[in-house]
């Protein structure tokens, strides 16, 4: 079993309303040292590593399925071996 | 004209479209489950909105993996007329049908209310019966409305007329350009966030968006009227 | 979670842990005493703490419930089942019923608050009902306060988040703010659908070997004694002890309400029963059934659909996860009926049986971990005598002469008024509710009341919630009475006739006998109204222990209620049509 | 300035219909090698070091803002001085 994550961000070019509302809101609370926040997603896959290669698998859900590329892009960490 | 509305898993505004196909335009109308794989004997394909699998991961990003999908987009590719709206739209997007993408509302809020619309484009089979430039109300209800493209998808989508509806006044949700609803390149795939098939009647206040409807029905007459001859 | 060894019956006895759960010394004694002979082991003293608790129970309201008129002409199904059924002609009926989520929404707002949703819709269509219309009575503390404003954005967001996504449209509601409310907001929702009289199901186990069927959801830890949880008052200390509430999951539920939906309206024949599982999961759902048909009933808990691993007889009967069904099948059909759920993506299992007898057992490894009579849990409830007195601030204002406020500046104090938060426009939540979905909303938020058109007909339905809890703590059998004309008028003006209405009675502790009175003489007052508008009681749900660090709410009851439009084209609005309309001033 | 990564995710108990949803359509998609899917959200933040001990304001941010300690559970890693 291999375990991966896989992080989903908006592009740069892309406008994230949660992260300056997220900003604010940390603002408000008294933190004005906090200077910028960029939110993003992350996805852990449990994968069993016997037949196919690993990261072959994880390119493919990723572009197939978890990342939109007209928004999003990704990034992801090979784990522990468990 | 035989019309297929598509009912996904998550779906809830298939019986909307087909009440206003079948009950408001007496149009031939059917359900068309996600299971299936051909829209043989179809004219023209409707998605409805709704919470598609729940709209988990992204909206509209697992529906476009269901079985009837590549039937839809073969269906595109000949030119015949596929339409969704609301979460329709957003499936339509990331089935790659309509360029950009539909993300979460700049308010970060679900959104339901009455909102303004220009009328951009008048020659798509969905259009036909408005004005060009004219002014209609229609509802909205999403969380994920906001339109985005890059700047080169967006110089071209003006270019090409493929902004067909854009909202007059306060932009509701943060779409890039004011946009509502567009349509792929050939004119015949359109995607809207704006619930048409809620304003067609006037027991229920509105009746802006019952042209869609009689505009694809109209475009549906011609085409058989060209085929016959 | 490390699975601790259970107590031996002795150890229960003598360390008392069924008290932390909510049952009380005298109540153990006679469950072990005089309804079985012995001492109940660890699970069935789970069992017994949750079904004796007074959210499933009713121990403590319920004499003061049977106060309520429950008949007219109209009424199909009075309480006692997931909700109550109005005749609307034409061989259709209106099925409808409010439920409180109030604690669980003041400690996890989202979720508590789209949970109670999400439980009051399964009420709905396990009666073989469409849901068609959602709204909701919420009640918080003063706008300044920060945590109040993160819990109505939370419980906003979280009813819109279910109810949206399940496709039925919130139509209307009210909200107030009140100091009284800060530490103990409530969240009462209520939800109206729609039927054909011959789809009417009913929560019953009967048939010996007929099938338990077992649909929706996995289950998992969440929620373990909720019910009980929800039967005890709050205390700011106690936070961390609160047990882990249940995440909602409404597109499972949207997939569990079509196949129920098809279920009762396509397959009446393989159908004997079904009951939805809300507070106290499994055990309240199977043993309600099989207690209302007079049966007897054993679940084999291995075959329980289980999310996390090791969960114990007792864990796995008081779950209170969501999306979750009980079936009773004839037995033949269990095939048909998995087949069915499979095509919605959901699982059908066969838990167990219906047994001949009033035995209700339950085995689980192997083992036989309950046996104990079905009207243990059920009927054998201690009713709770409760004392009255009659509060000092009631006997002291009635000396009092009345108040006659003293207004100079009528502008102003018009301006003032439209400025308080609990009269200004509910737009800002009203529109992040889809109100049009189902395209039938005639009249959404904004009007008096709701008002739907039913398809295929003439025919519409007004809908409306209300409640006062100002008018019932200054006087509680006015204050009652009130309440009900409220809702009436609100549907009256909407150019509906009153059918029938649903409530949720919040009140505080009502081991207070100050409160019991609250209670007791504002339930007068609703019931009075509505013998005189033959408006009767068909449903409805008690949330007491309403109490924060010892201060109760006001005694708060929501009244729902719904309305006929016989012709849908008469309905009215609330607002002036046009100018140089004529005004009247109809009554007193 | 500092850079923190904020890891939120549910805790182990509580039911995550959306892992479970988007594991199905892995699945459905042929990858049957992926085995559990555990959804998480990540928060980026740049925090100006000088005035307030970093650490602390991570977690009063994460524990009055950013995590609901009914459902979830945080961890976070400093990374670079930027
Ligand atoms: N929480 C809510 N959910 C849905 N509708 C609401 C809610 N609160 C208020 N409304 C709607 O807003 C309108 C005004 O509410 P309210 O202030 O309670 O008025 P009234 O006391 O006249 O009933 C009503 O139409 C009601 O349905």
């Amino acid at each position: 079993m291999v375990n991966v994550r896989i992080f989903v961000t908006y592009k740069e070019s892309v406008f994230d309303p949660q992260g300056e509302t997220i900003t604010d809101a940390i603002h408000s609370l008294g933190f004005s040292n906090v200077k910028k926040v960029n939110v993003g997603k992350f996805f852990d896959l449990q994968i069993d590593s016997s037949d196919k290669k690993v990261e072959e698998v994880v390119k493919e859900v990723s572009e197939q399925l978890l990342v939109n590329f007209n928004l999003e892009t990704y990034r992801y960490d090979v784990m522990e071996e468990a | 004209m035989k019309i297929a509305v598509v009912v996904f898993p998550g779906s809830n505004c298939d019986v909307d479209l087909f009440e206003a196909l079948h009950t408001v335009c007496q149009a031939d109308v059917e359900y068309v489950s996600h299971k299936e794989k051909s829209l043989e004997s179809f004219d023209a394909v409707m998605l409805p909105g709704g919470f598609s699998y729940g709209d988990y991961l992204r909206c509209g990003a697992i529906a476009r993996f269901s079985n009837i999908m590549p039937a839809i987009v073969e269906f595109a590719k000949q030119g015949k007329p596929v339409f969704g709206t609301c979460n329709g739209f957003q499936i339509l997007t990331e089935a790659g049908l309509l360029p950009g993408a539909l993300k979460q509302n700049n308010s970060l809020k679900f959104v339901c209310k009455t909102v303004d619309l220009t009328v951009e484009n008048t020659k798509t089979p969905f259009t036909s019966q408005y004005g060009e430039k004219e002014q209609i109300s229609l509802p909205i209800a999403h969380a994920d409305g906001s339109y985005y493209a890059d700047q080169e998808t967006l110089a071209k989508l003006e270019e090409n007329h493929q902004i067909v509806f854009r909202y007059a006044g306060e932009n509701p949700n943060g779409s890039l350009n004011d946009i509502a609803g567009i349509t792929n390149e050939a004119g015949n795939v359109l995607g809207m966030m704006p619930h048409p098939e809620r304003a067609v009647e006037a027991l229920l206040g509105n009746e802006d968006g019952l042209r869609v409807f009689k505009s694809l029905l109209e475009s549906g007459k011609n085409t058989i009227e060209e085929a016959a001859f | 979670m490390a699975i601790k060894a259970e107590m031996s019956p002795k150890e229960i006895k003598e360390t008392k842990p069924y008290i932390e759960w909510g049952l009380t010394e005298k109540e153990f004694d006679f469950i072990s005493e005089q309804l079985l002979g012995r001492l109940p082991n660890y699970t069935e003293t789970g069992l017994f703490s949750v079904m004796w608790s007074e959210h499933c129970s009713y121990k403590k309201s319920k004499p003061v419930l049977r106060e309520f008129p429950n008949r007219s002409k109209r009424v199909l199904q009075g309480p006692g089942e997931g909700a109550g059924i109005v005749d609307i002609g034409d061989g259709q009926a209106v099925v409808f019923k409010a439920e409180s989520h109030n604690h669980p929404s003041a400690v996890e707002p989202y979720e508590g608050a789209a949970t109670g949703v999400g439980g009051i819709i399964r009420d709905i269509f396990s009666m073989g009902a469409r849901p068609i219309a959602m709204l909701d009575s919420l009640h918080f503390g003063e706008v300044d306060n920060a945590h109040t404003r993160y819990l109505i954005n939370e419980v906003v967001a979280g009813i819109g988040g279910y109810g949206n996504c399940m496709g039925i449209p919130t139509v209307g509601g009210e909200t107030t703010f009140d100091e009284c409310y800060t530490g103990n907001p409530l969240v009462n929702a209520m939800c109206v659908g729609i039927m054909d009289q011959n789809d009417m199901q009913k929560g019953r186990a009967k048939g010996v070997g007929n099938a338990v069927m077992y649909v929706g959801a996995k289950t998992g830890r969440d929620g373990i004694h909720g019910a009980t949880f929800a039967s005890a008052d709050f205390a700011d200390d106690k936070e961390t002890q609160r047990s882990a509430v249940q995440v909602g999951d409404p597109f499972m539920e949207k997939l569990l309400m079509e196949a129920c939906l098809e279920l009762t309206g396509q397959h009446k024949d393989w159908l004997v029963g079904i009951q939805d599982m809300g507070a106290a999961g499994i055990v309240s759902s199977s043993c309600e059934m099989a207690s209302k048909a007079g049966s007897g009933m054993e679940l084999i808990l291995d075959y329980v659909p289980q999310r996390e691993p090791e969960m114990s007889a007792y864990e796995i009967m008081l779950s209170e996860s969501q999306e979750r069904m009980l079936l009773c099948i004839r037995a033949g059909f269990e095939e048909e009926v998995r087949s069915l759920f499979k095509d919605y993506g959901l699982e059908a299992v066969v838990i167990g049986r219906v047994t001949e007898g009033n035995d209700y057992v339950l085995k689980h490894k192997g083992e036989i971990v309950t046996n104990i009579p079905v009207s243990s849990l059920t009927e054998d409830v201690l009713e709770e005598p409760s004392e009255e007195t009659n509060p000092e601030r009631i006997s002291v204002s009635e000396k009092l002469n009345n108040w006659v406020p003293d207004i100079l500046d009528a502008r102003e104090t018009l301006g003032k008024m439209l400025a308080q938060p609990t009269v200004a426009s509910k737009k800002i939540f009203t529109q992040t509710y889809d109100s049009q979905v189902r395209t039938s909303t005639v009249v959404g938020p904004g009007s008096d009341a709701a008002v739907l058109r039913i398809r295929g007909t003439k025919k519409g339905l007004a809908m409306t919630s209300d409640g006062n809890g100002r008018f019932v703590y200054l006087n509680p059998l006015i204050g009652g009475q009130i309440a009900v004309l409220e809702a009436a008028a609100n549907l009256i003006a909407s150019g509906a006739l009153p059918l029938a209405m649903t409530d949720c009675l919040n009140y505080g502790d009502p081991n207070d006998p100050e409160i019991y009175w609250e209670l007791h003489k504002s339930v007068l007052g609703m019931s009075e109204v509505c013998r005189v508008l033959n408006t009767p009681v068909i449903s409805g749900n008690v949330s007491l222990y309403n109490e924060n660090n010892g201060e109760a709410i006001y005694p708060t009851p929501m009244v729902g209620m719904v309305g006929l439009i016989k012709n849908i084209n008469g309905y009215l609005t609330n607002t002036f049509r046009k100018s140089g309309a004529k005004v009247f001033l109809v009554g007193e």
